[in-house]
């Protein structure tokens, strides 16, 4: 068999495609032959980081992805959840950093495509979504842009296509000042017997193409998507997509009325690297061969060449094995969405990947191959080095807690994202239940009584940096306590990786330790991770961004009325802090934002004190002892206090004495929340927590319009709800 | 009683309808997509919110020329209560039925949140169950929610009762004039107003001070 | 018949308040540009059509324009044939 | 100084998707308007400024255009001057 070549390949187009000489040398084994410049495209995507996870596909392995309740783990377009009565919840995370850095609407827009085209081909109507978001130091002079173009590109999309936005995060930070991270999360629901996945079944079968035309489009984006940053970026520009909301959410109901009607075998939306992944996927994992004929693609662009057809990332487009049977009702609803579709292609027997173009064969490719043996590499790593304890009493005190409160309630980090949540739509589907602005967002299940699903992201970055292992245990552990914060019990996660360069030892080591923590923790907290994405290569001329491992997590509540907010105190309300005393300053926002010291080891976190108090904290939620709760991370008991009082626009006086008053204050000790109980249940719930064993403390009492901390504080909540609010209007107004 | 919900491509506020209305009235709505030439016998007709066509070309513009729409315009000639929220408002306006136009929200970006509506009309079929002055609350999602119109159109408008919402004092989102969130047409059957009271209907929501909205609007067919 | 390219450009009219605009000069002034005295913002459409004459393009033009393109509340329009 | 008119236009790259142009063309045809090819849209800007000349003014409008009136990732830009 031999494929014309109509270009020659040269070494350097080898390396352009971002393939080693070995790799290259192990794509002319599998071939049997030197490759069609076509199919050196089609290698080269499967082979690349994104779709390969080469660089952490050993480790992602040491992930606990098994529980109870997962009914499928990592592999699939998301991970798929059972929450009871036959309902299941199928999430993910991705990333879209490069694109958004580049076009920040686009990029950030067709981010959230990416996701919810995740989520409903596997065929749940996605309920919620989520956004975390890593932006340069607030004075970078591209980080305004940045702000406002990503904020609108994710709420264009999810706006339009109407799916509710319930939670997220925001940090600045210098790292992030030439690679911005932009996650984005989607949640669906669908009924466990109804699932769908790429698994082809049965030959000789069409392969349907459905959804917008194909363009050139991203030509190379999987490719540029795990390549450094360097000097010639503006030469990488055209591989920005255009999103089309409109189209997608047309999509998204004609796969589900296609779906419900019983046509579909097999379904993979193309994302990275189009039509060569997702049809390479649905031949491969089932165990069959695929033919497609390019020219029954429908085209945007004339004169498309094969390699671009095949590497086209064109959004809002899914390939589908569909029953010959039903093809009538199937085009029925095409045409009623207005969809483009055709059928290119068919399933053979002969586990090969042909493709056809102008009635040549231009590529002729072993199909499990192109997955299968995608190269999988220990690469060396250093453990990273630690920070020597930090002693709170080595910390510089300051005068004025209550001015240095107000510094850090006005800090970039801890300000309040309302100016970008309410960019988002946040009610849309009538079941939320917890807008953005307190420990995790709620949305009901729909049919059901009471039964709600809670949702959070979380990573604390500057702990990454310091020490990846416990950064990487600490953003699972907040996760689950933002989950218990609601009355949640955390089900399941998705992780979102977000590295340098792993081919520095230096990095990968941050990535290895990393998921080490992660790992142990989901183990402890009983949080299988069941879906994820991995964005390496997050790194300009050598600086690489904080490690970030992005964590989203899910809950389960019974019945939402029984859930609590932030904000939800009574007045008279008795003040419970459920842990110890903080001491710890290492890591810091008051390190930070006061001092201007990013220095010491972050907070350890253990693990089974977490759990356990998470569960006494869900548990009396439940039971409805607890009036509101806010879990203490970021800042610290005072800033945990000042959020809840502004939350409630209620004050709250809390007895406070201390000889390192700093660390108390605005230590962030881990596992540890901030409690309201009504008066009368105040001495049950303080005998419940000693019966189960968890350390807590009477406080203080809401009430009043000022936050008092013993002798040290004493600001009205408007004060703080002014320094709170108004510091990332001011920013983005440029003021 | 009969409710009807015209859906567009693109209408994404049609199942919080539907499930409103469910709620409300105890009937489930029949939807009519939006290449039917009829529209059946009805008591109630709603366009809902979204992003018909993605809103493209401006907001309503596309669907506002829909098969549908001739259907609708004869409908309400015949007195059907017509009731246009959001993206429903932008289409009716569009479509010539609401006077005026919906602009881009003054501030440029989309904006969510809670907003207060003074009820300057209480004597709609749309607003017969508030209290006239009536301060309630009520949410809006939009990006083209600013209403403008000329001077000679705002004069009768304002003349003949026909604001029926506004915006209370400090909460208009997106610099309307004359802070106008909802209006009605000269005959007082078709109303249009960038609120959503449909996601302001029972205790879940944390209130329901959009529910009066259905129940006048019902209430008064049934 | 023969292929015309048009451009159709619709602004604001005259005393309707652009936002947008506003914005523009806002940001412009902010990135040290000065000397800009007002900013409009419309839209362009490039259309390419086929019409038997020049004279029926541009009706057709005007058509779209009144049908759809164009809110005539809130907008004028002006159709050229580019070529 | 001189006052100039200038007319900036902003119309997306050549291959890059133009949903709202794919769905003005649907629309016309559904309106039963023939004989369209393709329609894409794109954005105007009347822009009034002071310059010292024309050279300078069109300088001063291709700077706008880099640095905030266009994405040149997905965008061409125009700068005329018309009055
Ligand atoms: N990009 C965003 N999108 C939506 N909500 C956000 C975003 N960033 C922050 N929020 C919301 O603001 C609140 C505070 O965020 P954060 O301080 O990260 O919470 P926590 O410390 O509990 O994890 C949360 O309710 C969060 O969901
Ligand atoms: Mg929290």
């Amino acid at each position: 068999m031999s494929i014309p070549n109509e270009i020659q390949i040269t070494p350097e187009m080898i390396s352009d495609h971002g393939l080693s000489n070995d790799e290259w040398q192990r794509i002319l084994e599998l071939t049997g032959r030197e490759p069609s410049y076509t199919e050196l495209g089609i290698w080269s995507a499967m082979w690349n980081e994104h779709c390969s996870y080469k660089s952490s596909k050993k480790w992602l392995r040491t992930l606990p992805t098994e529980g109870p309740r997962v009914i499928l783990g990592p592999g699939e377009n998301a991970g798929v959840v059972d929450i009871g009565d036959g309902d299941v919840v199928v999430f993910k995370m991705e990333s879209h950093n490069h694109p958004s850095y580049i076009e920040p609407y686009q990029g950030a827009a067709t981010g959230m495509g990416g996701i919810l085209r995740d989520v409903f081909t596997m065929g749940a109507r996605p309920i919620a979504a989520m956004n975390a978001l890593r932006f340069g130091e607030p004075d970078h002079p591209k980080t305004r842009h940045l702000v406002s173009g990503v904020v609108a590109g994710i709420g264009g999309y999810g706006n339009s296509f109407g799916v509710p936005t319930v939670g997220g995060e925001v940090n600045f930070h210098a790292r992030y000042n030439d690679n911005i991270l932009v996650n984005a999360f989607a949640a669906g629901l669908a009924k466990a017997d109804q699932i769908f996945t790429s698994q082809a079944e049965g030959v000789g079968l069409p392969v349907v193409y459905l959804g917008a035309k194909t363009g050139r489009d991203g030509v190379g984006g999987a490719t540029m998507a795990s390549a450094e940053f360097d000097d010639d970026i503006d030469e990488k520009r055209p591989t920005v997509q255009v999103g089309d909301p409109f189209t997608e959410k047309c999509l998204l109901e004609a796969c589900l009325e296609l779906m419900a009607s019983g046509a579909v075998i097999a379904i993979q939306d193309m994302g990275a690297a189009g039509l060569t992944c997702s049809a390479v996927e649905m031949g491969a994992k089932g165990d069959l061969g695929i033919e497609l004929d390019l020219d029954k693609v429908p085209c945007r662009e004339e004169n498309m060449s094969a390699y671009e057809m095949m590497l086209s990332e064109s959004q809002e487009r899914m390939l589908m094995v569909l029953r010959p049977e039903l093809e009538e009702q199937a085009t029925a609803i095409f045409e009623k969405w207005g969809l483009d579709f055709a059928i290119v292609g068919i399933t053979t027997d002969d586990l090969r990947f042909r493709i056809l173009r102008h009635g040549e064969e231009v590529a002729n490719l072993p199909i499990k191959k192109l997955g299968d043996e995608a190269p999988e590499y220990d690469r060396p790593y250093i453990t990273p080095g630690k920070y020597n304890d930090l002693a709170a009493a080595d910390v510089p005190q300051v005068d004025d807690y209550s001015a240095a409160l107000i510094t850090i309630l006005q800090s970039p980090d801890i300000a309040s994202k309302r100016w970008i949540y309410e960019q988002y739509d946040t009610l849309i589907q009538a079941n939320t239940m917890q807008v953005p602005g307190g420990d995790a967002g709620i949305v009901r299940v729909e049919g059901h009584d009471g039964k709600a699903l809670a949702f959070s992201s979380d990573v604390t970055p500057r702990y990454c940096e310091a020490d990846p292992f416990e950064g990487g245990k600490q953003a699972v552990a907040e996760c689950y306590r933002n989950l218990c914060a609601v009355g949640a019990e955390p089900i399941a996660a998705t992780d979102n990786l977000n590295f340098g360069n792993p081919e520095k030892p230096e990095i990968m080591g941050q990535l290895v330790k990393a998921i080490e923590g992660i790992g142990e923790a989901c183990l402890a907290l009983s949080m299988p991770i069941v879906s994820g994405n991995v964005s390496l290569y997050n790194e300009t001329q050598g600086q690489a961004i904080l490690p970030t491992p992005t964590i989203g997590g899910v809950g389960l509540i019974a019945d939402y009325r029984t859930s609590v907010g932030i904000g939800s105190a009574g007045q008279g309300d008795i003040v419970f802090l459920i842990g110890t005393e903080a001491t710890h300053l290492g890591q810091s926002i008051y390190l930070r934002e006061l001092l201007d010291r990013e220095d010491g080891p972050p907070p350890p976190v253990d693990l089974q004190t977490e759990w356990a108090r998470g569960e006494f904290v869900r548990t009396s939620i439940n039971t409805e002892y607890i009036t509101a709760c806010h879990d203490i991370s970021d800042g610290g008991l005072a800033i945990c206090l000042a959020e809840m009082c502004i939350a409630g626009q209620m004050g709250a006086t809390i007895e406070h004495q201390s000889e390192q008053p700093h660390a108390s204050l605005f230590g962030e000790d881990q596992s540890r929340y901030i409690v309201s109980v009504r008066p009368d249940y105040a001495n049950m719930f303080a005998a419940n927590a000693e019966a189960a064993g968890v350390s807590f403390s009477r406080i203080g009492e809401f009430g009043g319009n000022a936050l008092t901390i013993g002798a040290l504080i004493s600001i009205s909540v408007d004060d703080m709800q002014h320094a709170h609010e108004n510091w990332l209007p001011d920013y983005m107004a440029g003021k | 009683m009969k409710t009807t919900v015209i859906i567009f491509p693109g209408s994404n506020r049609d199942r919080d309808m539907i499930a409103a209305i469910t709620k409300i009235s105890g009937h489930t709505p029949q939807t009519v997509w939006h290449t039917e030439l009829e529209i059946p016998a009805s008591d109630l007709v709603i366009i809902p919110g979204g992003f018909s066509y993605g809103d493209y070309l401006r907001a309503g513009a596309i669907a506002a020329r829909s098969p549908i729409m001739d259907a609708l315009s004869k409908t309400a000639n015949r007195g059907v209560p017509i009731i246009g929220v959001c993206n429903g408002f932008q289409i009716l306006t569009e479509a010539g039925l609401l006077p005026g136009a919906l602009m881009r929200n003054a501030g440029l970006t989309f904006v969510c949140r809670e907003v207060k509506l003074e009820i300057t009309n209480a004597e709609t079929q749309f607003s017969s169950r508030y209290g006239q002055g009536e301060i309630i609350r009520c949410p809006v999602a939009h990006h083209d929610g600013n209403y403008y119109a000329d001077e000679a159109v705002l004069k009768k408008l304002e003349n003949n009762g026909r604001v029926v919402f506004r915006y209370a004092e400090g909460t208009n989102p997106n610099g309307s004039v004359n802070d106008i969130a909802g209006i009605i047409n000269e005959r007082g059957n078709v109303l249009g107003m960038m609120p959503h009271p449909e996601n302001l209907i029972e205790d879940a929501h944390t209130g329901d001070d959009g529910r009066r909205l259905f129940e006048s609007a019902l209430g008064l067919v049934a | 018949m023969a292929l015309f390219n048009a451009r159709v450009t619709v602004t604001l009219k005259n005393g309707v308040l652009d936002p947008q605009g506003k914005a523009i000069e806002g940001s412009l002034s902010a990135l040290g540009i000065a000397g800009v005295e007002q900013v409009r913002q419309g839209k362009v459409f490039e259309i390419s059509l086929n019409a038997d004459t020049k004279k029926a393009a541009i009706e057709s033009l005007n058509f779209m324009c009144e049908k759809l393109l164009s809110n005539t509340v809130i907008e004028d329009y002006c159709v050229e044939i580019v070529a």
